[in-house]
């Protein structure tokens, strides 16, 4: 009997079962978001909203709430939402993620990007800001402004608004008087003169950067959003211009 | 003569033994630690080859941006969702305009084609796994993907094998965080919420009523 | 076939063939009796009559098997006990996690399975296997030793060995024939 | 030297010592018994109270220790038939003894079946009316039931009737013709006794809890008989080796293969009972559950415990040992407590059968222990003067010689 | 205490022809695997065994490609062919564990000539056996997973499933039936090395027989492990098949669900494996010459064993049947029902017929010692085992309690291909076995032969 055959046979039969090393659990044939797909010409598995299309929750009937605008089509000026401390601070983190980067913690117009190069944009202390009604403000971040794109994808209807409560907060404070600040804030305030105090310091770092929890991820439904979930519009929103992965 | 081996034989015929259980031993640990267990097969500390070498050490460490600003699904969302060619453009439509390097994101933004970014913590598809229900219960972005801010191109931190993912599930008090520091880089309990892990895990899984689930269908549905 | 030997081969022993498994039985007795201790009879299946004429009594083995047995039901139990109730405790339809009638098929197999090791490998051990050179192979007609014929070697390592009163001896014992065993 | 076959006869002060032990054993048996019928007054109630209803439990208990040992013995003689071996001619006289005692021990049942609505639930008209007992109706009705006990006393009588009769043919005629014959019928009478015990232990144990079934039920019980009926006879071995020609005939490996196939029968008795309860426990099916819950609650789970080491882990290590096996002495003892610690599994098979599943309560009774005396004693009894009826070997079994000489060749 | 002398009555015939002498069994054992010609007709049945194994190959490799579907299994029948082919194979495994072991216990000396080829009969049964749960995984290079080694998921095995019983009892089979095995082949293999003429094969079976001289010193240990193992591989081989046994009967299917599953399974088990058993020898007695070692007496009993286990067998059938009625359970009473009036019925009765009905001829002494018609007996009983795993399976399956979840089972193509395959491997396995290693353990023949009991001579 021949060796060689043999086992040549049974070396390529081996071979075979190696076939069966694959992976069909790991990979299965299923699209998951942003997965990258064969079979729409533009390789992307999520789909943009057909034109006119308007999903489940994202009827926008309320105007002022989601385009600032009163019936005339002018700028409203009063917030078309509720407005409280916990509005404010979910305002304030959402600004320093959305907005600080070009205009500042302080929103003078001098954040990380605006020092590498960005035009810088007017601080919000200025007069015309300080006058400019709400109603402008949520159509500078919906539709963008200048050299400024829009953030209608990043930063959803409700938050917005709350950015805009919290610029109004902003700009209040660095208007305000000593005077009209409590004994216990004013005991925080730092001495130009003087290097911080310990305790100063202290208080400096336990307050948050960002306010309590349940203020910051559980804020009451927004009445006006049908829906009632913030950030539900968003999802068909970005991806009108959707990153594939390989 | 009957004698078939020289006297050398008695000492190889033992040690060939002794040596086969070794190699046997031996090589099906090796094997076993090859085919499962090594950065080789997890991928591991492996940095990927992206389209742009965007960096994340650049925009998360120096400028400051949080994570958020890109990543803006994480929150309520599965998915953390790779940002769109627009968010890029919010500041290189004015800063690095003529880098060559970041022409690719202007002919995506022109073109309005997806740039075909590697997913890096790529997860099996038989593991459901969400990262909203995570962000809220406390678990910080760095828990996962380490320290991203140090990251000049992106790779996978963990092994996320899953032994990796049930060690959470079984002990999540050595893990969780205050959820205000969420997205913080080099988060450090003692220093940024004055308490030790041992003190602040079990107040914080009664706080946010963080169960140990451990059961199959947890991640496998 | 004798070796020729004229003193320059070291010699491992003597070794006297014999006819019968009797002959053989009383030879080796009479070995032992004679205060020989190095030596050992070579047969072609196990005689038990030589245990008691050679004064055999090796109960190593056993003693290996019953302690790979305890250690195999222990380790089994153990790892069960371990397993569930500790590494991965998993309530599966409201059963105690530490199942004792459950765990018993693998405390049991265990037990086999160490005890049978340990038995095969015991006994390879005592007998000093794997040894394929061993000098008794030297002696030519040793090849019966595995089909029909039985041998005694009384080894040049006994205090008692001398070259010519042993095979003197051997050979009235009843040997067909007295070979030397070269080392 | 050759044996003539004078020696074979048996020693003139055996048939007296077997004749003093079978008085002895008649008189403790009487006096248990009497004491066991007693308990029916003293208990109170009359034949339709409380009293009567412990005297039947432990009535059961004690008959069915000893029903068994009987139908041990028959099985174990058949089984021999078939497979011939040493250690079963040795044994043969004794088995055909021990047999016989059915003739008497079959009626015993007939207490049973006349006050069976004290003891079987299910003959009761309420029982009888139950959806589920109805819908057994085919196999569950009392004249079937009387039927049944008439075929399961019938064979049982028959075959140790046809079996000792040709026995004693084959050795006065030496012919091999009656010995082909004992085989032939010894062939599907093991089969035959296996089918009807099984039913005989559903019938007699089993419709205690009538809802309850297992299906190796049978299977188990028998094996248990096995059991007693091995340790009968090797206990009465021990007695007889002291005489002719028992003197000469045993050897220590006699008692090696007797000790081993006593082991192997402790070894199947755990096996069967651990596969029944592995299933059952892990099934935890309401119908099937209820027999362990009763027997693993209310203080039953000391008799189970007592069960686990008494019957397995002790034996286990008593018989694993080469030289026990072949002490008579020792054997003797491990023969004596196996019968002892069977009566234990036999009481746990019927007693927690009347506890509520719900709140089970350990229940035992004097009875308990007053009826296996008084059986045993009855039984033994009728085994002793049984046995000095026959030469103590069968003269004319075809391997009769190789049987005597096993265990000298080495 | 003196032997007494009367004539002994042999009933069929002795364990060994007489006129062979210790020379003569060990030339005859040895020659057939050292001088014998390699004969046309050991290769043409090799060919055709390794061409059945090829389906094997087939059936595996297209599995790994697409996966179990390709296999007949679906809801509710989810165990198809691979478990009925495992509990087979495995239970034919059991008669070489239990001829080698307990009959060494019970020093039944007509065991010698049948248990190394019955031993061997084991191994690549079970080889064959454990293929099937492997491949039922559909990923058999994750097969390690079975096993309670520290990995990657941070999960262990579950200790309280029969399936995690399975791979430890299998695998102890396999290597203590392996381990019993080599023990058993060792002195043969120095014989094998002593009396072979070819330096290769000299070498090769020097070093498999690990320098093995026949020293007394040496027996007398060998003596004692082979007694150790042979009282451990017989609990062995009843728990295995116990096991097996629990793989149905734990859950509660109705038909599985039984008590009786374990000791019936494993009467089943030694059924089966004896007549695998006579099918292997009839005809390797007949074309190796071995009548005068394998004699009509090893038949006689083999059969009377087979007979022995068939009304067990008959008896676990008859109880089921009683007990499907007694316990008066909607489902048990409709399983029953349908198992012998259902879609499956054919199987059913086919069952019957071949386990019961057939052995029943061998209640003649004529039939259990006419080699020819035994063997026909052992293949129908062969395939009425495989018939009453596949009843066990496919019937208690496919009517869920849940009529809409009712189904059909149909092997495909590539069940066939898997279950014929594992025949060709155990075959070519046997083939292989017979021309390389003596088929039956010659120091026992030799130890049968009357000139090997010790006689003293009266002058010691």
């Amino acid at each position: 009997m021949k060796i060689h055959p043999i086992s040549a046979l049974l070396l390529s039969g081996m071979g075979l079962f190696l076939t069966g090393c694959r992976q069909d659990m790991q990979d299965q044939p299923k699209y998951k978001p942003q997965r990258p797909s064969e079979f729409f010409a533009d390789g992307r598995s999520g789909r943009p909203e057909l034109e006119g299309t308007i999903a489940r929750g994202e009827l926008n009937e309320d105007v002022a709430f989601h385009e600032g605008k009163d019936e005339k089509g002018n700028d409203i000026d009063s917030f078309p939402v509720a407005v409280d401390k916990a509005f404010i601070l979910r305002g304030q983190q959402r600004y320093d993620i959305y907005c600080a980067p070009c205009h500042g913690r302080i929103g003078n117009g001098l954040g990380m990007i605006v020092r590498r190069g960005f035009k810088q944009p007017p601080s919000y202390h200025i007069d015309r800001l300080r006058n400019a009604p709400v109603g402008h403000y949520y159509d500078v971040i919906t539709n963008g402004y200048g050299a400024m794109l829009n953030y209608a994808q990043q930063v959803q209807p409700r938050d917005r608004w709350a950015i805009i409560a919290y610029i109004r907060t902003l700009q209040y404070s660095q208007n305000a008087n000593v005077s009209e600040l409590t004994a216990d804030a004013r005991k925080n305030l730092p001495d130009p003169g003087k290097p911080l105090s310990a305790e100063q310091k202290a208080a400096q770092k336990s307050e948050p950067l960002v306010p309590g929890d349940s203020d910051f991820y559980n804020f009451p439904a927004d009445p006006a959003t049908p829906s009632g979930v913030p950030g539900a519009s968003g999802a068909g929103a970005h991806k009108s211009n959707q990153p594939e992965r390989k | 003569m009957p004698q078939i081996f020289k006297a050398s034989a008695n000492s190889f015929a033992k040690t060939s033994v002794v040596l086969a259980v070794l190699i046997l031993g031996g090589g099906l640990g090796a094997v076993y630690e090859l085919s499962a267990d090594s950065t080789y097969a997890t991928r591991q500390g492996d940095a990927r080859e992206q389209p742009i070498p965007f960096s994340h050490t650049h925009h998360v460490g120096s400028m400051g941006i949080e994570c958020r600003y890109c990543h803006t699904t994480v929150e309520n969302s599965q998915h953390a969702s790779v940002p769109p060619t627009k968010t890029c453009m919010n500041c290189h439509s004015q800063i690095w305009i003529n880098s060559s390097t970041l022409e690719p994101v202007r002919e995506s933004y022109r073109t309005n084609q997806s740039i075909k970014w590697t997913k890096v913590n790529d997860l099996p598809d038989f593991v459901y796994f969400n990262h909203s229900i995570h962000v809220k219960k406390g678990v910080g972005c760095e828990t996962c993907h380490g320290r991203v801010d140090k990251m000049p191109l992106m790779y996978q931190q963990a092994t996320l094998e899953m032994r990796w993912c049930v060690d959470c599930h079984r002990n999540p008090e050595q893990y969780v965080r205050p959820r205000q520091f969420i997205t913080k880089m080099g988060y450090e309990p003692e220093i940024d919420a004055h308490a030790t892990q041992e003190e602040l895990g079990p107040k914080l899984v009664k706080e946010y009523n963080i169960q140990k689930l451990e059961t199959c269908w947890t991640c496998h549905r | 076939m004798s070796v020729h030997t004229d003193g320059e081969i070291t010699l491992y022993g003597l070794m006297a063939e014999f006819e019968t498994p009797g002959q053989l039985v009383a030879a080796a007795r009479r070995t032992r009796e004679a205060g020989f201790k190095n030596y050992d009879a070579y047969t072609p299946y196990p005689i038990h009559e030589l245990d008691a004429a050679m004064d055999l009594h090796d109960n190593r083995v056993s003693l290996f098997t019953l302690i790979g047995g305890l250690l195999g039901c222990a380790g089994g139990f153990g790892l069960a006990t371990w397993v569930s109730a500790v590494a991965w405790p998993l309530n599966v339809g409201g059963r105690p996690l530490i199942s004792v009638p459950m765990f018993i098929p693998v405390t049991f197999e265990c037990t086999i399975l160490l005890g049978g090791l340990t038995a095969a490998i015991g006994m390879l051990l005592l007998n000093g296997l794997p040894m394929p050179y061993h000098p008794v192979f030297n002696v030519e007609r040793f090849v019966n030793a595995s089909r029909s014929k039985f041998f005694i070697c009384i080894e040049s390592t006994d205090p008692k060995f001398d070259r010519t009163l042993t095979a003197n001896f051997l050979e009235s014992l009843g040997a067909e024939e007295v070979a030397e065993v070269a080392e | 030297m050759t044996t003539t076959e004078h020696s074979y006869k048996t020693a003139p002060q055996l048939s007296e010592t077997l004749k003093r032990y079978s008085s002895i054993a008649t008189f403790i048996g009487l006096v248990f018994l009497a004491l066991l019928v007693s308990g029916i007054f003293l208990e109170g109630g009359g034949l339709t109270g409380a009293g009567m209803g412990h005297f039947l439990r432990a009535y059961l208990v004690g008959f069915w220790l000893w029903f068994g040992a009987g139908a041990g013995c028959l099985v174990i003689l058949m089984t021999q038939y078939l497979t011939g071996g040493a250690w079963g001619l040795v044994i043969r006289r004794p088995l055909e003894a021990g047999a016989k005692t059915l003739y008497v021990t079959c009626f015993l049942f007939l207490p049973l079946l006349v006050f069976r609505e004290q003891i079987y639930w299910w003959t009761t008209p309420a029982g009888l009316a139950d959806k589920v007992i109805h819908a057994k109706s085919l196999y569950l009705n009392v004249p079937f039931l009387w039927v049944r006990w008439a075929i399961y006393s019938i064979f049982l009588c028959f075959y140790t009737m046809k079996l000792t009769a040709w026995s004693k043919q084959e050795d006065e005629t030496r012919s091999t013709a009656v010995s082909a014959k004992l085989e032939a019928l010894s062939a599907p009478g093991v089969l035959i006794f296996f089918i009807l015990m099984t039913f005989c232990s559903v019938d007699y144990l089993m419709t205690l809890e009538p809802y309850w079934y297992s299906t190796v039920y049978g299977f188990m019980i028998v094996i248990g008989w096995v059991l007693t009926a091995l340790a009968v006879v090797i206990a009465t071995l021990t007695m007889l080796e002291k005489y002719a020609p028992m003197d000469h005939a045993l050897t220590r490996k006699h008692y090696h293969d007797l000790g081993k196939l006593l082991f192997a029968m402790v070894m199947m008795w755990t096996y069967l009972n651990f596969s029944q309860l592995i299933i059952t426990w892990s099934g935890n099916l309401p119908s099937e559950i209820v027999w362990y819950i009763k027997r693993w609650n209310g203080g039953w789970e000391a008799i189970a415990l007592l069960l686990l080491f008494g019957h397995f882990v002790l034996p286990f290590a008593m018989l694993i040992s080469q030289p026990a096996k072949k002490s008579s002495k020792f054997i003797f003892f491990v023969a004596c407590y196996i019968i002892a610690v069977h009566a234990v599994d036999v009481y746990q098979l019927v007693e927690p059968n009347f506890t509520n599943v719900k709140d089970p309560h350990f229940y035992f009774s004097w009875l308990d222990v007053v009826a296996p005396l008084g059986f045993g004693g009855l039984w033994l009894a009728i085994y002793f003067r049984n046995l000095p009826g026959m030469p103590l070997l069968p003269l004319g079994a075809p391997d009769l010689v190789k049987a005597l000489n096993h265990g000298r060749d080495h | 205490m003196q032997p007494v002398e009367l004539p002994d009555k042999i009933h069929v015939g002795p364990v060994i022809d007489p006129g062979h002498s210790l020379a003569s069994v060990s030339d005859k054992v040895a020659g057939i695997v050292l001088k014998r010609k390699i004969t046309l007709g050991w290769v043409f049945g090799l060919l055709i065994s390794f061409a059945i194994l090829q389906n094997l190959m087939a059936g595996a490799t297209w599995l790994l490609i697409k996966g179990v579907g390709v296999w007949g299994i679906n809801i509710p029948i989810g165990w198809g062919f691979a478990i009925i082919n495992f509990v087979w194979w495995i239970g034919i495994g059991h008669a070489g564990t239990l001829i080698s072991a307990i009959l060494l216990l019970l020093n039944q000396s007509w065991r010698n000539a049948i248990n190394r080829f019955a031993e061997a009969m084991t191994l690549f049964a079970v080889m064959c056996a454990g293929m099937f749960p492997v491949l039922h995984t559909g990923r058999p290079w994750l097969a390690y997973w079975l096993l309670p080694i520290p990995n990657t998921m941070g999960m262990w095995p579950q200790f309280r499933s029969p399936l995690l019983w399975d791979v430890f009892a299998v695998s102890t089979y396999l290597t203590i039936s392996a381990v019993f095995w080599f023990v058993g082949l060792i002195p043969d293999l120095a014989t094998l090395r002593d009396s072979a003429k070819s330096p290769v094969s000299r070498a090769i079976y020097g070093m498999l027989a690990m320098g093995w001289r026949n020293s007394a010193r040496h027996w007398q240990r060998y003596e004692k492990a082979s007694l150790l193992l042979a009282g451990l591989a017989t609990p062995l081989v009843v728990s295995v098949h116990t096991v097996v046994s629990f793989d149905f009967a734990v859950s509660i299917i109705p038909g599985w669900h039984t008590t009786i599953f374990p000791p019936y399974f494993v009467a089943g088990a030694i059924y089966s494996g004896f007549a695998m058993v006579l099918t292997l020898m009839i005809p390797v007695r007949r074309f190796y010459g071995l009548d005068d070692i394998i004699t009509l007496r090893h038949l006689n009993n083999m059969a009377k064993v087979t007979l022995a286990t068939a009304l067990i067998v008959g008896y676990g059938y008859t109880m089921e049947a009683f007990f499907g009625y007694f316990s008066a359970d909607t489902y048990e009473r409709f399983m029953i029902w349908n198992r012998m009036t259902g879609p499956y019925a054919i199987f059913y009765w086919c069952l019957i017929l071949c386990n019961i009905i057939t052995p029943q001829f061998l209640w003649s002494k004529k039939i259990r010692t006419s080699p020819g018609i035994l063997w026909i007996i052992s293949i129908i009983v062969n395939i009425g085992m495989w018939l009453e795993r596949f009843v066990i399976v496919v019937t208690s399956l496919h009517r869920d309690f849940l009529p809409s979840s009712w189904g059909y089972y149909a092997p495909t193509v590539w069940d066939w291909a898997v279950y014929t395959g594992t025949i060709g491997l155990f075959m070519t396995l046997i083939f292989l076995f017979v021309r390389v290693l003596p088929m039956i353990t010659i120091f026992e023949l030799r130890m049968l032969l009357p000139s090997a009991s010790v006689k003293e001579p009266v002058a010691q």
